[in-house]
């Protein structure tokens, strides 16, 4: 009982930074643009985010809002570097990989030249304060439930699943996601109904921007205590978990969450008799989560629900 | 003086170097029907377009109901009461109807999308207006008809009562034309104004009061139907005399060359049946033509034919042997050829030359190629003769990229492809649509000429003037199943209606 | 292969007028929280007291490649040192070890100081350091048992280890860590004590990754109190894991780490820093007499050891327990093992059998 | 059944991340040429921009430094040096730009290049071979590894519609693992050093005396296998039946499909071609070099796979192009350093002048758009017929 809240506690830890970004990816793509520059803002939006987080740290703001600074100081970071991509690929019709590689490359580098050039030669940015909730009062003794979801758990969390429901929300419910689905699927028919292309687009290019930076956030203060220029390959994960979830939120929390619960049992092995008991060398348990999604994928993949439209670039004119 | 309801005064658009409107003059009275007409590549399209605000004329003036405005985007449009249809539609596949209609002009409570209330809606529109539509499937599940219906109530919904249809007709059977027909008639009594493109000179003189013909960018006139013949409108479409009717000997058949046995198809997901116990054979010598409304499973039939898919059951003998494991190579080696239904998805590869296309199924052979190196002189060669003999135009030649030709030329490219290999039995489908009377002309005489030489034809299309111009005989397809076969020359075209619309079913002559 | 092995002796001479100092850091950057940091903290030190200035006179270059930097990488890197005008490059880590080999006797003039190495031509057949080259090397073992022991005598009982990749100086570390525990246990008559097989790893990197953090995670869940984390940048995952867990303790290595948190129990530190500036005052003031020599320091020479002060926070081990211990190193009355062989004997000369198996580690 | 799976293929994600390389294929060589060579420019001038706003005194001492010569400008290092050590990145290009030329989008080149990486240092340790045979061997190990490992990603597209991006990215990883775990076993591991044991110098790469003839340069023969492998790659694209049965693959995989080319085994066959020249790059990082190079018991990604992409990118993905665009990037990757020895800057602001290059040459169109009137009407018709193609 105790592993499993543990492997579970564990797993939502994981799997947040990938939820929001791939989020983050999916209103970039359903409204049409390709957006491989998730690993790219990722770094950017936590570059930012933790050294404002390092600056405010400890002062008479609590630990909780200044999370909250930080990861939102991240996200508009990452919304601002993603005008990047959102003008090369929108107004200038650049490829759109091209453009996503160039801000992906970009990132790392200027988070490590600024910091080395102008921060006192360091490339790493550390923080102290601990952002994880030990428990609420009420909440955490809710029976099972309050231990799993409410003892030893990050507001980010929270953050995540609120994000999910709000992005599930904005896509169906709302006149703008239906507008940003059909820009995805066949923007020449909404352009035919007088609906802005290039707005549309530009709504979910920075959408995109500003989830993954905010996951970039997300990702440094649950994984270290410290940002050295990296995301450890979380954006591309991204854009697997996004793939994986076949373009729709309700998928990308099951494929986040699966994603998540594989890299927990991998790396807690050790203490699970089950997996222990197969004797294998560690670096086996290791690749488990990235076998068992290709597995997951063939069994199900057949269909992918891709956006029509995403990666082919919009031309008024065409027919 | 008349109040115009739509005036185009002296429009000119290019494109680069193109020409596509030069000085056009459109004037339409309120609650007129006006009919555009011209061949592929004359402008009608462009000149509605620019109506509609979706292109910037780069000269002229447009005055709806007499005041001179600005049309800068659809919204503009669609603020003057402007409507129109496309000739390629644009609904979002994936969408639901009621969707699709609402789209740029939803209703919103408290900021949440009020589907319940725009389906009402709809539906009241569609009962008022005698368009039924479903507002819950899915746009992809629905026949083309219904997305039509679907268009026009997109129109509609926005209240527009300048409607334009761009080719209404060129997907529909000719019940559904019957139908359309008699809807625009309403529209018009109603007072709403119509502009009407098509090739069809037989619907113009049926419905229009005026049309005007467009010839290479340019108008040639406006003229009152009523007063003015078919054969007349078509010489000032094409600029020379036209004949419609094919002219061609009677078959000699012989022994069958492809013979179908009860062929069931089911699709993977939704395990519905699409072809059900499927059986016919085509001789040499004869041209057989499917014919029947899109959707009833032709496509998935042709398919198994020439080995995209694999049936559920039943068999394909082609030349007396078993085909219907084999590869797609293998059965274009054994003589059959295939004029897909789509040509650049299926086709061709747009973005390779005319010459890399010529030798698309054939460039492992001894001509184009020795131990794995292509001979690319050999290939152009061979394209040059091709382009010589079939007419195909493009700008350089063998070395045009493809994507860059017109789609009559890209259809006549893998005609000439397919011909040119001689094989003993050519499938075809919808070989001429979206084309032009010149070119319709060509490619059936191409056709004809092939089983002339003893071949045999088979092919597939909508098109009720085309299947009773060009076959010996006719399968009528409904719903999966193959209703009818009949000679040709002793039906019409309402009695294939009929089978086409499943309302009668009859004898599978000697199958 | 022969050519290599034919070393002539020479006298160097160096240049020393313009003072001007390269470090080339290996895979890390000089905040690794480990050697790279630790050495350019000597030469920060020692150019303070000496007036100098960064940028004219010393200055740190990072070799291209990444975490997948190869020797060539490192010659171009010192090369880039010496092309600014190093007449002294600090190389930290035994990366450099092939390197400095290819390198030293074709500048005869500079300089070198190779830290936790000793140059040679790949397969430790042909060891030379150069009389222009210093090689340093650090008793780490004695440091990790310090700080195992220090543990277990302020009341741990269940103790961890993550390096960060099984190099010579990090398994030294641990193998020391694991003899001091067991001494400290012993000496606590915890008859009981076993250091647990799952609870000793390589993580493969030196760098932060939530994995990292995850499984130390559950190693803290599964009870254990105190991980030593011997992992450079990779320990601050480990340090995240600690800070949210109750009670739970992080050992940093290399140089003093308690200023990163309040959770730092304490750090077994290496003088990287102090070598540095011995070899820099020997360059510079003594004609470089420490040249063409391996130095290995341990507690004899101050070389490693727990830090004092504001840093303690043990609750009971005190400081003077920690002096005595140390005073046994120094008088050599303990002898820490550095070899698993070693390790097991010692272990098992205290009455323990040692269930640790390192071959499913890799080693 | 097959006709669903082939439909969803076409849809897939990879193909459309890929539409717009098609408009390449209108512009002429010359084009290309040019959009590379303004691209190239313009990043040097923003990196030259960003060095001066950042320390204008900065650009102006380093000019100084170098000019006076009070830093030792050494060619062998900074420019020779840059041209042979461009080699893998090289590959690696050619490996990304074969892929996407045939309509795939190969993120995977990390994981071929280590596993092919891990063959050749096998080979190298297992069997012992006389001088020049010894590392052919051994590079041929590393190419089929790579080829079998890029072979995986081109089947689970092909059969299982998995979308090679996703394969990519999951296979880098797992190859990770597995290269940490094949390089601490026994019969290559150097437990002193954590990482693989020395290779005989017999299954290193030759340098026929290069290295001594350019002292500090690193030069050996894999440049020159490099640009054989180009002309190999440019010769099989588009001279050979193969190149141009997976081009049409690539280009329209049901317009191959309904004229009689085999779209999976194409699929396949274009994979396992990407990732032997993947393998073939891991082969030239880890048997060249002082000793070669050696891997170390870690978990690591390698960066050349990335470049790759960038590479690939930048020449527009044509192999003779590659050529040039390794040699490029690798030279702004060395000007870095020689930046960071002879000014006050840091070497990353040659990832800087890299990425600000890549986001340039994404703009290329639009750059060729302004810079040539004469062309601006062909580039809008092209624009035109493209809509065509939608219809
Ligand atoms: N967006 C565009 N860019 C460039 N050229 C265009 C564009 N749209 C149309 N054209 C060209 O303008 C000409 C007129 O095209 P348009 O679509 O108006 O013809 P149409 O009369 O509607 O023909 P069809 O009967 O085939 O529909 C054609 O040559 C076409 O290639
Ligand atoms: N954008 C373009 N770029 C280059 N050539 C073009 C372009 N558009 C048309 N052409 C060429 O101009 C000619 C006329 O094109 P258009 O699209 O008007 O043909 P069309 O009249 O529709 O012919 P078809 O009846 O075959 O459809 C074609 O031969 C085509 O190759
Ligand atoms: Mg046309
Ligand atoms: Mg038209």
């Amino acid at each position: 009982m105790e592993l499993i809240y543990n492997i579970l506690q564990a797993t939502f830890f994981t799997m947040t930074p990938l939820l929001v970004v791939a989020l983050g990816g999916l209103f970039s793509e359903r409204s049409g643009v390709v957006n491989i520059a998730l690993e790219g803002i990722m770094v950017m939006g936590a570059f930012i985010g933790i050294f404002v987080i390092s600056m405010i740290e400890g002062g008479s703001i609590p630990g909780q809002l200044v999370l909250i600074i930080g990861v939102i100081v991240g996200g508009l970071v990452g919304l601002i570097f993603s005008v990047f991509h959102a003008f090369a690929s929108i107004n200038l019709k650049a490829d759109q990989t091209i453009s996503g590689t160039a801000l992906n490359i970009f990132a790392p580098a200027v988070a490590i030249f600024v910091a080395r050039s102008m921060l006192g030669g360091s490339k790493e940015i550390k923080f102290l304060t601990v952002f994880r909730i030990k428990r609420v009062p009420f909440l955490t003794d809710i029976p099972i439930l309050g231990r799993i979801f409410f003892e030893d758990f990050y507001i980010t969390f929270y953050v995540g699943l609120i994000i999910l429901l709000i992005s599930w929300f904005v896509l169906y419910k709302t006149r703008l996601g239906l507008r940003i689905r059909a820009c995805g699927e066949n923007p020449h028919a909404a352009d035919s109904v007088g609906i802005n292309i290039y707005k549309i687009r530009y709504i979910g290019v920075l959408t995109s921007g500003f989830l993954a930076g905010m996951g970039g956030v997300i990702f440094i203060i649950s994984a270290s205590q410290a940002f050295a220029a990296s995301v450890s390959g979380y954006g591309f994960l991204a854009i697997a978990v996004l793939i994986f979830g076949n373009w729709q939120p309700k998928k990308i929390l099951f494929a986040s969450f699966f994603f998540g619960l594989m890299t927990t049992l991998a790396a807690m092995y050790t203490e699970i008799p089950l997996l222990k008991g197969l004797g294998l060398s560690e670096e086996f348990y290791n690749m488990i989560p990235y076998i068992a999604t290709l597995v997951v994928l063939a069994l199900l993949s057949k269909s992918s629900k891709a956006p029509k439209a995403v990666g082919v670039i919009y031309d008024k004119g065409a027919r | 003086m008349v109040e115009f309801a739509v005036e185009m005064l002296n429009i000119t658009k290019t494109f680069g170097s193109l020409v596509a409107n030069d000085d056009i003059n459109l004037q339409v009275k309120k609650g007129e029907i006006h009919a555009l007409l011209g061949e592929n590549g004359a402008g009608k399209s462009t000149l509605m377009s620019i109506l509609f605000g979706l292109y910037q004329p780069d000269k002229g003036v447009i005055k709806i109901n007499g005041q001179e405005v600005k049309i800068r985007n659809p919204n503009d449009a669609n603020d003057l009461g402007i409507g129109m249809v496309h000739q390629h539609f644009k609904l979002v596949e994936v969408f639901s109807i009621t969707e699709n209609i609402i789209l740029g002009s939803e209703t919103t409570k408290y900021g949440i999308l009020d589907l319940e209330t725009s389906k009402k809606k709809i539906e009241q529109m569609s009962k008022e207006y005698h368009l039924e539509v479903d507002p819950n499937a899915q746009v992809s599940d629905i026949t083309v008809g219904m997305q039509q219906r679907v268009e026009i109530l997109k129109m509609l919904y926005r209240k527009a009562d300048i409607l334009i249809f761009d080719e209404p007709t060129a997907v529909l059977t000719p019940q559904e034309i019957d139908e359309l027909m008699k809807i625009i008639r309403s529209f018009a009594d109603d007072g709403k104004t119509i502009i009407i493109i098509t090739h069809k000179l037989n619907e113009i003189k049926q419905i229009a009061d005026y049309c005007t013909v467009l010839r290479k960018g340019k108008k040639i006139a406006t003229v009152d139907v009523k007063k003015t013949d078919i054969s007349a409108l078509a010489n000032m479409m094409v600029g020379r005399e036209v004949s419609f009717s094919v002219e061609k000997t009677p078959a000699k058949i012989e022994e069958p060359l492809l013979i179908v046995e009860n062929l069931t198809f089911k699709e993977h997901k939704s395990n519905k049946e699409i072809l059900s116990n499927v059986n016919f054979s085509v001789n040499k010598g004869e041209i057989v033509t499917i014919a029947g409304v899109d959707g009833n499973g032709q496509s998935e039939l042709i398919k198994i034919i020439t080995g995209l898919f694999t049936p559920t059951s039943g068999r394909v003998i082609f030349k007396d042997t078993d085909i219907t494991n084999t590869s797609i190579i293998e059965r274009i080696e054994k003589g059959m050829g295939h004029i897909p239904e789509d040509r650049q998805k299926m086709g061709l590869i747009l973005d390779y030359t005319l010459a890399e296309n010529m030798i698309l199924n054939s460039y492992f052979k001894e001509e184009f190629s020795s131990k794995g190196i292509l001979n690319k002189e050999a290939m152009i060669d061979y394209t040059n003769r091709l382009i010589n003999r079939f007419d195909i135009r493009s700008s350089s030649g063998s070395l045009s990229i493809v994507r860059g030709m017109s789609g009559g030329n890209q259809q006549k490219a893998i005609l000439a492809r397919e011909v040119s290999r001689d094989p003993d039995l050519l499938i075809a489908v919808q070989p001429t649509r979206g084309l032009d009377i010149g070119a319709i002309e060509y490619i059936h005489k191409e056709l004809i000429a092939h089983r002339d030489k003893g071949k045999a034809v088979l092919i597939v299309s909508f098109e009720l003037d085309e299947v009773l111009s060009i076959s010996d005989r006719i399968l009528v397809m409904y719903n999966g199943e193959i209703v009818v076969s009949l000679d040709a020359s002793k039906t019409n075209a309402d009695e294939l209606g009929l089978y086409m619309l499943g309302a009668k079913r009859g004898e599978l002559n000697g199958e | 292969q022969d050519e290599k092995k034919g070393h002539e002796s020479y006298t160097p001479s160096y240049s020393t007028a313009n003072k001007k100092i390269g470090l080339v850091t290996d895979v890390g950057s000089i905040d690794d929280k480990s050697f790279n940091q630790t050495s350019w903290e000597g030469i920060v030190d020692f150019a303070e007291t000496n007036g100098l200035a960064i940028e004219t006179n010393y200055k740190y270059f990072q070799p291209s490649g990444g975490s997948n930097a190869g020797t060539q990488d490192y010659i171009t890197a010192i090369n880039n040192a010496i092309n600014w005008g190093a007449e002294i490059v600090v190389c930290p880590g035994f990366l450099f070890e092939v390197a400095i080999y290819e390198i030293q006797e074709k500048n005869k003039n500079i300089g070198f100081v190779l830290i936790d190495g000793t140059p040679n031509e790949g397969n430790y057949e042909d060891v030379y350091v150069a009389p222009n080259t210093v090689s340093i090397l650090f008793k780490e073992q004695e440091s990790g048992f310090l700080a195992g022991y220090a543990a277990v005598k302020d009341g741990f009982t269940s103790l961890g280890f993550m390096g960060g990749m099984a190099v010579p100086a990090v398994v030294r570390f641990g193998i020391g860590f694991i003899a001091g525990a067991y001494l400290a246990a012993k000496e606590n008559n915890n008859t009981e004590f076993s250091f647990n097989k799952d609870h000793y790893t390589y993580v493969g990197k030196f760098e932060a990754d939530p994995n990292i953090k995850t499984r130390a995670e559950s190693w803290y869940n599964a009870g254990v109190e105190v991980i030593f984390a011997a992992a450079g940048g990779a320990g601050s995952s480990v340090l995240a894991a600690a800070q949210e867990g109750q009670d739970k303790w992080m050992i940093g290595v290399d140089k003093d780490q308690a200023s990163d948190s309040p959770r730092v129990l304490t750090s077994a530190t290496k003088g990287v820093h102090s070598a540095t500036v011995l070899a820099l005052e020997s360059f510079y003031q003594s004609n470089f007499d420490v040249g063409g020599q391996i130095l290995n320091l341990g507690a004899v020479d101050d070389g490693v050891g727990l830090p004092l002060g504001e840093s303690w926070r043990f609750s009971s081990f005190t400081i003077e327990e920690y002096q005595s211990l140390y005073d046994k190193l120094v008088d050599g009355t303990i002898n820490v093992p550095s070899t698993h062989e070693t390790l097991k004997t010692y272990v098992e000369g205290l009455g323990y059998t040692l269930n640790l198996s390192f071959e499913d580690i890799g080693m | 059944m097959e006709n669903k799976r082939e439909n969803s293929a076409l849809r897939s994600y990879g193909q459309k991340v890929l539409s717009r390389f098609k408009e390449f294929r209108v512009s002429s060589t010359m084009d290309k040429i040019k959009a590379s060579v303004i691209s190239a420019l313009g990043g040097i001038l923003v990196g030259l921009i960003i060095m001066m706003l950042i320390n204008f005194q900065g650009v102006i001492d380093f000019i100084i430094t170098l000019a006076s010569g009070k830093f030792k400008f050494d060619p062998n290092t900074y420019i020779i040096g840059s041209i042979v050590q461009s080699a893998p990145i090289l590959i690696a290009g050619l490996s990304v730009a074969f892929a996407f030329r045939t309509g795939l989008f190969n993120i995977g080149a990390s994981g071929q290049i280590l596993v092919g990486g891990i063959t050749a240092i096998y080979i190298g340790h297992l069997i012992s071979l006389p001088g020049p045979l010894h590392f052919l061997v051994a590079l041929i190990g590393a190419i089929i590894a790579g080829s079998i490992w890029g072979g995986i990603t081109g089947t689970l597209k092909a059969y299982f519609n998995i979308n090679e991006v996703v394969t990519s990215i999951m296979l880098n990883y797992v190859a990770a693992h597995l290269v940490k775990f094949l390089s601490r076993q026994k019969l290559v591991f150097d437990l002193f050093r954590s990482q693989t044991k020395m290779l005989p110098k017999s299954a290193t790469i030759p340098t026929l005396g290069l290295d001594r003839l350019f002292p500090h340069s690193g030069f050996d023969i894999s440049i020159f296998i490099a640009i054989l492998t180009a002309i190999l790659v440019f010769i099989i694209l588009e001279k050979t039946t193969l190149g141009y049965q997976l081009k049409a693959v690539g280009y329209n995989p049901l317009g191959a499909k309904t004229n009689g080319i085999k779209y999976r085994r194409n699929i396949i066959l274009s994979m396992l071609i990407a990732g032997a020249l993947s393998g073939l790059a891991g082969g030239i990082i880890y048997l060249s070099g002082a000793n070669a190079t050696q891997i170390r018991v870690q978990i690591n990604i390698p960066g050349e796979g990335f470049d790759g992409i960038s590479v690939a990118l930048l020449a527009t993905n044509s192999p003779i192009g590659v050529i040039f665009s390794a040699i490029f990037i690798n030279f702004i990757t060395q000007f870095g350093s020689l930046v960071e020895g002879a000014s006050t800057f840091k070497k990353e602001i040659s990832d800087v002048i890299i990425a600000v290059i890549i986001y340039f040459s994404a703009l290329s169109s639009i750059t060729l758009y302004y810079l040539n009137v004469r062309k601006r009407k062909r580039l809008k018709h092209n624009s035109e017929l493209n809509k065509e193609g939608d219809e």
